[in-house]
Parts: structure tokens; C-alpha cells; sequence
């Protein structure tokens, strides 16, 4: 076990970690921008190093000086977290040319699985479904209609270098298909500068479902079962929740077991999520893999009693997972809800500053994760969240009546948070009754 | 303004204003906000204390711990703001000498020019020397010899000329 | 209040704001707000607002919500500090009449004794006629009939003679 | 199902119940003394009626008011929390004869219980062990030589009426035992206005060991098995966990099943304890019931998942019991701090005052039951607790570590804490290696 880790990361996260080592005995070096300068969960680290100013690519994103603060500090590994260089493999690789472990899989892992067309082609050989499409790269419409009349219509033409939706298009039948080829090649083109893209079968009101995955470095992966974060807004999750509602559990077996053939072909350690989404008939489609610990860890470790951060610091060096799949329980019902700096009535703007005063939940099933407290203010550099609040209750039902109490009891003076909403979603119909889809929020709450 | 009791003075009148926020510090007022016909005076101060949050760790990572707008709390415990401060551009080991036998680049009391080489700030097996940036004396050497330094600690303590 | 007692200080009375600020923390007041024709002196002290916990339920138990010494500072929201207020000694059921068909006690404009029955506050199947304790003149009612009271719960508003 | 309650309480019991409470969707009306005007938590309640000034005697403990604010606000039931009146089986009758159900024993179990010596009869004739001594009262210094020469020394001499050490003397042989029965009659005369006293075997380093019961009104009781409390502070209990460290299988099965039977004998209904001391040889011996929910009860919730709050407005309005023993999990380790306003370097005098600034900690395995926040002033009349961290972890080890972990977290400005102590007490071999007695505290930490 290392004796001392450097936390690459802010807010949250950075206290989290800083957490899972007190609890381990390893000493903590933080990291801080000006704009973080001052920040209580500071205080917690042994030490805390200035990394620059306020924007992100001046402070936490500068690897050198990332590099330089775990050297004069004698730190053994670093851990990211997850945003800024969480999933660089360049940051990763850098780490272990200057001896420092990347607490997090093999550079050569996170680059395979980064590519989202190269992480296809392994999910199929690893047998874990895929949506429906062309097996690689479109070059030209003739080629698109051609695959798009296999698959059957409607399709999806995705960007290669994608994310956020953008060079994305929906095609309906064959004269769709052909303006939207261009339109979407393009978008890609001058988004991501790589104008690559290939297509898949549409499928309609699917569900976000997502397999937590870990592995040890001696070949031993386990999944800690599934968590359901359909409830986004513009692709980002607002609630996510574990067991997935609704899931028969073959369907649970089936996708778990997938996730984990998958990390095993990827060659892959650490802590790491596979994605999916469930079509309307449970059937499962690979989307994608992420090489992280993810925000909505925490619904994982409260069904499983597992700490997650703590697990990655072990394999990380090099210890083998103390535990067996058949170890691993999923007690109850989790849910989380991300609180977020938004402000639900004004189309979710960025509500940033001072937190005058802030009455924070608790009392029976109820976890908080955050750095925040009266007088802290909310820097506009950064992510917009502030909080994240889990409920941990023996069924979904008084999980939900647990959160909508906790939601209300959360008062923040001062700025504009996504709770209120949440409370919303959480009083709806569609989310008792588990009628919710990826755009379901956009599409019925908004 | 024009008719003005004599007893009462301008509202710009300073030691009046003093007195004023003297009081307010002495009882931990947030505002004053006085007004008369057309005059008014209004003095704010502080949120509440964050005391709590002040350093609490070891030399170097110290700054990491001061107040948000630490910086400006800082100066404030100076007597006098007549000093500047030489900052490390760089996350580093700190070297007052460019040998271990050699005497260190600089010593309180010596003039310093903007060119100055006033230390090294070792990073990535990288020395970088850090010109002073500003003439004066070197009134104080803030950071011991191989110590470990962040972003903006402050390295030297210099009178300007 | 035209025309101004000639010994009524500027408002930029030094010494009087002093006094203002030593009432204040001795009586640990948050805020005061004083305004007379066209002036206005305003202090405010203590911690981080506390207008989160203001006031968020119905009347009668809306006292409960206010800040804490919030007594006082309901004192700073009027306007003056001429009135004082009939309290409820008890927990109970705020009756205006002794009968459903039979007149309030008393009404806005009513002159009153300290020993006049203002209301009923019936409690335990128990009555208790509410006697004003005070002489002067109603200036409202805050209650309505029937509606229930905690103890210290403000009834009347009174100008006092 | 009620409709609407009255919590007869103030502070953190208060809030506590709130929440359970909104959980349940039963509205709830809070009583409140000048001294509690304002507090935060009083917003979360439907209604909040002042009952009087700050002194408990002028408020908390006014029948006639807090009877009239529950006929006023039309509440069904009275929750009493602990301390107050929650013991008061007068209150308790007054409470039924005015039609509004009290939420806990009949006051006919609560007086029966309520008297040592009563008790004691009833728990011989439930077959659950108590110390052996003089069954009933010692009338004079033969009859105490005589019984004192059958139990063996070294005796305790114990007020009937008594509580706090009051009226109690330990003697070693006879010398000692005829003058200690006059010294301790005079005491317990003066404390308790009742000068009858028994004798007992004085157990040497004895543990706190009490079991938790709930009970409906249709003959179901069942066990959420037991605490240790053996960490105390002059009689205040420091540390709670569950379950009790070190304790043998056969010997927990049977203190649980002898609460189990003394509660059926006493024809209790509702949530109590059953306490016991527990010798070096691991026998237990029956002490006092305890008629109401205790401050520790988040323990058991904890390891078992059953909210005790709920479970007794559930049973007092009538409910059967939802689950049988066997239904009741005893998962993982579960320990509470009491958080109070105490300064533990100036012999933890109070430490009432303003509290500028709180850090409240949180995380993994970690619940914060409190209604305090920045800015909120503890009052100087009531009891000093201001919080209880709580934590829930697989094993006792990891739950010692994760408490240290929050109790370092925990950061007070304005007011001193016993958190600092506690830490102190969780770090030493005698508290991890389980060598601590009733005593301890004060022998060996102070």
C-alpha cells in the first residue's frame, strides 16, 4: 500500500479520496487553483500545493506542474478522479514514465476503449452486443443507404471522435439519410476535427443503464451489479439509481456478465464502467466504456457496502481484490441525486457565488458528499456541482419518499440549485411507474 | 450642502468615517447606511468570519490554507503595505544557492535589480531561475533552502525602491 | 414631525450612532432601521443573514419561523416603536366574542383599560378572558376569530396613552 | 395511520421525528420555547406553537400547553422523543384521557417498570437474571448483615427511588456495610424523599449491555438485538455500537431473548430497552427498562435497516408489526458519538454559545442526525448534545477508522466539543482490543 497519494482533482471528488485515505492510513497531497485557494476540504489533505490559476488549463490540466507537486511532495501514485485528465492517456502514460503510479487501468487500455469505434469492434469479439450498424467507418452515401437498408430504418449517424450529440443525426428513410450524411460529417468535421462517422439503428426511449466494473492487476474482475441513470437532461445524469428498476434478472445477469467479458478483453484494471442502453424489450447494446471512477460511484458502494476509492487505491498497487464475485451483495435500493449549481426556472443557468447559509440533510438512510458550507462560494470556473446527495433504503419506494423528504430539508441560501426539480422528477408519475427514457426529461418535464 | 450646520460635518470628512468603521469593526457591524436629505454615508464590511478555515499546515503548503482572497487578508496582517513579494511561477524545490558550497544567490539587505537571479525553483529535474522582477532590497527570505514550493508562495519579501 | 426638536441630532451623530450599536449588541439586535421624514439611519451587525429561516408558515405559527430574537427585529419592521402588542399567555383557540352572535370585545379604535377583556382564549375546554393589561387604544386586531394562538403570540396592536 | 402528530420536543429528537414522519406522510405540529424560537428545524413541521420561556419547566414540561397545542392543531397523537416528559406515565395518561394517543407504553407498563423494585420482581418472574441481592427492601443493618453474609461481598447498596449514583455505596465486608446503610438511606432520603434501599452483589468492571424491543398492540415483540454503551462519562453515555464487541453467540441469543421475555410479561407495547450489565465471565444481569426510544437508537436502525421512529407511530396508531425476528438482519457494525457542546480539556464543562462556523462530515458509511447550522446559538438550558455522528461499516475495524476519520472532519468554530475525547477514546488498545468497562472513562482517561 502506497504511503502517500498526490489527488490530481477539486471539490467533491478531491475530498472523497482524501476520505478513502485517511480511512486507509495513507497521507493526502492536494492540489488547488487560485480560484479553490482557501477551500476548507484543503485543510484535510497533509499537504495542498498551488497549481496555478483559476481557468482549468491553467491549474489542473497542467501536467507538468501536476507532475513536479507529486515529486517535491514524494507522492507514490496519483489518483484523478474523474473530469480534467481522469481519462488522458498522455497524463496517464507521463505519471508512470516519472515513476508515479496512475491509479486507474494502463494507458494502453484507456486508448483503446477511448476510441469509440475501436471499442466497438472489441465489444464484438468479447460477444457483448452492439446496437445494429456498419462494422466501421461509412465513406459515402452509397455505402450509408446500403448499410442502412440492412439494418432497417430509422438509423443513427454518429461521429467517430463524438460526444454531446453533436455530429448526430436521425434518419427516417433513405432521402433523410442522404442530406443528414453530409450535414453530420460536416458537424463532425468541425467539431472534432475528424469528420469520420459510421451508423447504427435508432432505437426509441431507450434507457441508460451502466454495468461498475473492477479489476485487479492478477486478472480477478468483479462487477458491483448495474446502476439505471436514464434521468438526464442534455446528456447529463440527475438521478441515478441501483438495482435498475424494472431489470428481470436475467436481463441483470446477462448485461453484468457482458461488462465483465468486456474488461476482461480489454485487458483492463482499475475501477471502470461499462454503458448500455435497454431498448424497450430489456435487449442490451453496448455503448461505452468508461475509464473512470464516475460521479454516481457512490449508489454502487451503498447496495454492494464496497468503497469504491479505497478498492482502486489497493489494486492500484498492486494488491489482489480481497473478494469474490459471490461475495459482492446488492442489499436494498440506492439512488443519488446530483446537486448541481443550476437553476432549475431559469432553463438551468449557472447559478455560481456565495453560499450564505446552507441546512444540510441527514438522519436515517441518507449520505452527503460535498465540500461546500456556509460561506463558501461556488467559483464559475468549474463544474457546475455542488453536492451530491444518496439515499440508501431497503425498497425503491421509501428510497424515493426518503430523497424527496432529504431534497426538501436541503436548503442553500444563496444560490440556485437543481433540487427542487429533482423533487419534481421524483413525484412523478413516469418515474414511479418507471416510465422514464433518456429524453424523457426534455421531453416531458421541461 | 449648502446650509450646513457647522457641528455637522461633510459626510466626505475622514476621521468622522473612521470613527465609523472603527466602531464597526469593534462590534462586528456588516453595514451602516446613514442618510439626510441629500447626504448619505454607507460602510459595509466582511461576510461572516472564516476563521476556521485559516492555515493550519506546514510552511509551504501554508498559503494553501489562507482565506479565499487569502492574498489580500495576507498583506493585511502587514504593518504597512510598502513591501512587495518575489511569487514562485512554478511548483518546485526551492535553492537559494546554484551550488550547495556557493553562498545563496541573495541575503536580506542586498539591492536586487528586475534581472536579478534571486533563487532556483527545481521542477522535473528543471532549474529554472527566477529573476527578482521588480528592484529593491530583499528585505526577507521567506522559504528555507530545498523546500518544497507551490504556485504564487512567496519566496522574498523586498522594499522597492 | 415637521418641525424637527431643535436638540435632534444629524443623523451623522457620532456618539448617538455609538449608543444605537452598544443597544444592539447588548441586546443582540441584528438590524436597526430608522427613518424620520427624508432620514435614515440603518445598522446592521452579527453573522451571515439569516433570511433563510424567515417566516414560512401561517399566521399564527409564523412566529415560530422568525430568526431567532425575533422579537426584536419583528420590532425593526414597523415603522416606529410608538405601539406595544397584547400577547396570548397561553396556548389556545383565539375567540374575538363572548358568543357567536354577539359583538367583538373589541374593535380597531377602541379605547381600553388595562382591565378590559379584549378576547377569549379558550384552552382545555377552559375560557380565559384576556384582559388588555394595558390603557390606550386598539390599533388592530392580528388574529381572527377562531383561529389557534401560541403563547406570546401577538392579538392586538395598541398605541398606548 | 395518523394524520397529524404533536412532537413534544425540541432539537434533534425533534427533527428526528419530522423526518420520519414526512417519510410516513403524517403531518407534523412542533412545540417550541422562546429559547428554540427561530430554530430552523421548527420551519420543516406543518405547524409550530411556542409554549412558554426558555426554562424547561415553563415549556417542554407544560402539560396544560402542550395538550392545548395538540387539541388546537387537531393532532391524534403526542410523540414525546426521550428526556421531558417522555417517561411521565402522568403525562401519558393525560394525554389518553384527552383522546390523543401517546406514542409509546400504556402508563400502567411505564409506572410498573418506572419503580427498580417492581421491576426487578417482574424480571425474576420473566426468568431474565438480575443481580443477586436482597429481594426487595432492607429494613435494617441485621437483615442487611444477613443478606449481605448469603450474596457474598463485596455488596452495593442501591436507593429504590435512586438514579444517577445517588443513594449508592459499595461495601467490602460487614465493617463497612453497617456504616454505608445509614449513609446511604440519609442520601436517598434527602435526593429522592424515599429512604428505602436494597442491597446487591457489586459486579467489578462490569459492561452496559442493553437489548432494543418493539412490540405491537396485538402480543408481536421482537428484538433489533443489542448495544454496548459501556463507554461512559459519569453515567452519560459517550460511544453506542452495535453489536456489542466480543460477546459470544449463545450469550447474545439469550440476553435478546431474555429482554424479549420481560417485555411480554410487563405487557409493553411500543419501542423500548432492556438494560443489562455484563460481567468479566460474560453473565448478564438485568438493571432497568427504559420506556421510550433512546438518544443511541440509530444503532440498531443501522445494522438492522428499520427506521424505530416509524415503526412506533406505526404500532401506537394501531399497526401490527410488518416483519417477524426472523425477518431481522444484524448486518455489519454500527457505532454513535454523542456530539456534545462540552469541553473536554476544562473537564468538559458546558459550552453553550454561537456557532460561527460547522464542517459537518459525511460520506461513505457515515449519517449526521443534528438540527444545528451555521449561525445557530445553543441554548444554555437544556441538554448539551448537539449532534450524533453515526457510522456503518462490514466490520468493527473499518468502522473505528471511518469514525476517527468524520470525528476529525467535524469542525465546530464558536463552541468546544467532546468529538476531540472520542477520538482519543476510539484510538486506544483498551477501547479496539475491547477492554472497557463501565468505569473506564474515568480510571484510565481522565
Amino acid at each position: 500500500m502506497y504511503n502517500r497519494i498526490l489527488i490530481a482533482n477539486r471539490g467533491e471528488i478531491a475530498l472523497r479520496i482524501i476520505r478513502a485515505c485517511k480511512e486507509l492510513g495513507v497521507e493526502t497531497v492536494a492540489v488547488f487553483s487560485e480560484a479553490d485557494r482557501g477551500s476548507a476540504y484543503l485543510e484535510l489533505a497533509d499537504e495542498a500545493y498551488c497549481v496555478g490559476n483559476a481557468k482549468s488549463a491553467e491549474s489542473y490540466l497542467r501536467i507538468n506542474q501536476l507532475i513536479s507537486a507529486a515529486e517535491v511532495s514524494n507522492s507514490e501514485a496519483i489518483h484523478p478522479g474523474y473530469g480534467f485528465l481522469a481519462e488522458n492517456a498522455h497524463f496517464n502514460e507521463v505519471c508512470r514514465e516519472s515513476n508515479i503510479d496512475f491509479i486507474g487501468p494502463s494507458p494502453q487500455a484507456m486508448q483503446k476503449l477511448g476510441d469509440k469505434n475501436t471499442a466497438r469492434e472489441m465489444a464484438v469479439q468479447a460477444e457483448v452486443p452492439v446496437v445494429p450498424g456498419s462494422d466501421g467507418l461509412i465513406e459515402d452515401e452509397a455505402q450509408a443507404a446500403k448499410v442502412a437498408a440492412e439494418i432497417g430504418y430509422p438509423v443513427l449517424i454518429k461521429a467517430t471522435a463524438g460526444g454531446g450529440g453533436k455530429g448526430m443525426r436521425v434518419a427516417m428513410d433513405e432521402n433523410e439519410l442522404l442530406t443528414a450524411f453530409g450535414q453530420a460529417r460536416t458537424e463532425a468535421g468541425a467539431a472534432f476535427g475528424n469528420d469520420a462517422v459510421y451508423l447504427e439503428k435508432f432505437i426509441l426511449h431507450p434507457r441508460h443503464v451502466e454495468v461498475q466494473v473492477l479489476a485487479d492487476q492478477h486478472g480477478n474482475v468483479v462487477h458491483l451489479w448495474e446502476r439505471d441513470c436514464t434521468v438526464q437532461r442534455r446528456h447529463q445524469k440527475l438521478i441515478e439509481e441501483s438495482p435498475g428498476p424494472g431489470l428481470p434478472q436475467d436481463v441483470r445477469k446477462g448485461i453484468c456478465d457482458a461488462a465483465v467479458r468486456m474488461v476482461k478483453h480489454a485487458d483492463y484494471h482499475n475501477a471502470g464502467t461499462v454503458e448500455f442502453i435497454v431498448d424497450q424489450d430489456d435487449n442490451f447494446y453496448f455503448i461505452e466504456v468508461n475509464a473512470r471512477i464516475q460521479v454516481e460511484h457512490c449508489v454502487s458502494e451503498m447496495v454492494t457496502g464496497i468503497d469504491l476509492i479505497q478498492q482502486q487505491i489497493r489494486v492500484a498497487s498492486g494488491e489482489k481484490l480481497a473478494f469474490t464475485q459471490e461475495d459482492i451483495p446488492c442489499n436494498g435500493v440506492a439512488m443519488e441525486c446530483r446537486i448541481n449549481a443550476e437553476d432549475p426556472e431559469f432553463n438551468f443557468r449557472p447559478s455560481p457565488g456565495k453560499i450564505n447559509q446552507i441546512f444540510i440533510p441527514g438522519g436515517m438512510g441518507v449520505r452527503w458528499d460535498s465540500h461546500v458550507h456556509a460561506g463558501y462560494v461556488v467559483p464559475t470556473f468549474y463544474d457546475s456541482m455542488v453536492g451530491k446527495l444518496i439515499v440508501h433504503r431497503p425498497t425503491r419506494e421509501e428510497t424515493i419518499a426518503t430523497m424527496i423528504r432529504a431534497l426538501n430539508e436541503l436548503r442553500v441560501d444563496g444560490i440556485a440549485t437543481t433540487a427542487p426539480f429533482q423533487v419534481k422528477v421524483l413525484e412523478s408519475d413516469d418515474f414511479i411507474n418507471n416510465r422514464v427514457y433518456t429524453k424523457w426529461v426534455e421531453e416531458k418535464m421541461l | 450642502m449648502a446650509k450646513e450646520k457647522s457641528d455637522d460635518p461633510s459626510v466626505f470628512d475622514v476621521e468622522r468615517i473612521r470613527e465609523f468603521i472603527e466602531m464597526m469593526k469593534e462590534h462586528e457591524l456588516n453595514e451602516v447606511d446613514l442618510r439626510q436629505s441629500d447626504k448619505r454615508i454607507k460602510l459595509r464590511r466582511g461576510g461572516e468570519p472564516m476563521t476556521m478555515y485559516a492555515p493550519q499546515m506546514a510552511a509551504a503548503p501554508a498559503a494553501a490554507a489562507a482565506p479565499a482572497g487569502g492574498g489580500a487578508e495576507a498583506a493585511a496582517e502587514e504593518d504597512d503595505s510598502n513591501f512587495e513579494y518575489i511569487l514562485s511561477p512554478t511548483v518546485g524545490t526551492f535553492y537559494s544557492k546554484p551550488k550547495p558550497e556557493s553562498p545563496d544567490f541573495v541575503k536580506a539587505g542586498d539591492e536586487v535589480g528586475a534581472d536579478s537571479v534571486v533563487c532556483i525553483v527545481e521542477a522535473m529535474k528543471m532549474f529554472n531561475e527566477i529573476p527578482a522582477g521588480i528592484s529593491g532590497k530583499i528585505v526577507a527570505c521567506l522559504v528555507k533552502n530545498e523546500q518544497p514550493v507551490g504556485v504564487n508562495d512567496k519566496l522574498f519579501k523586498v522594499a522597492p525602491n
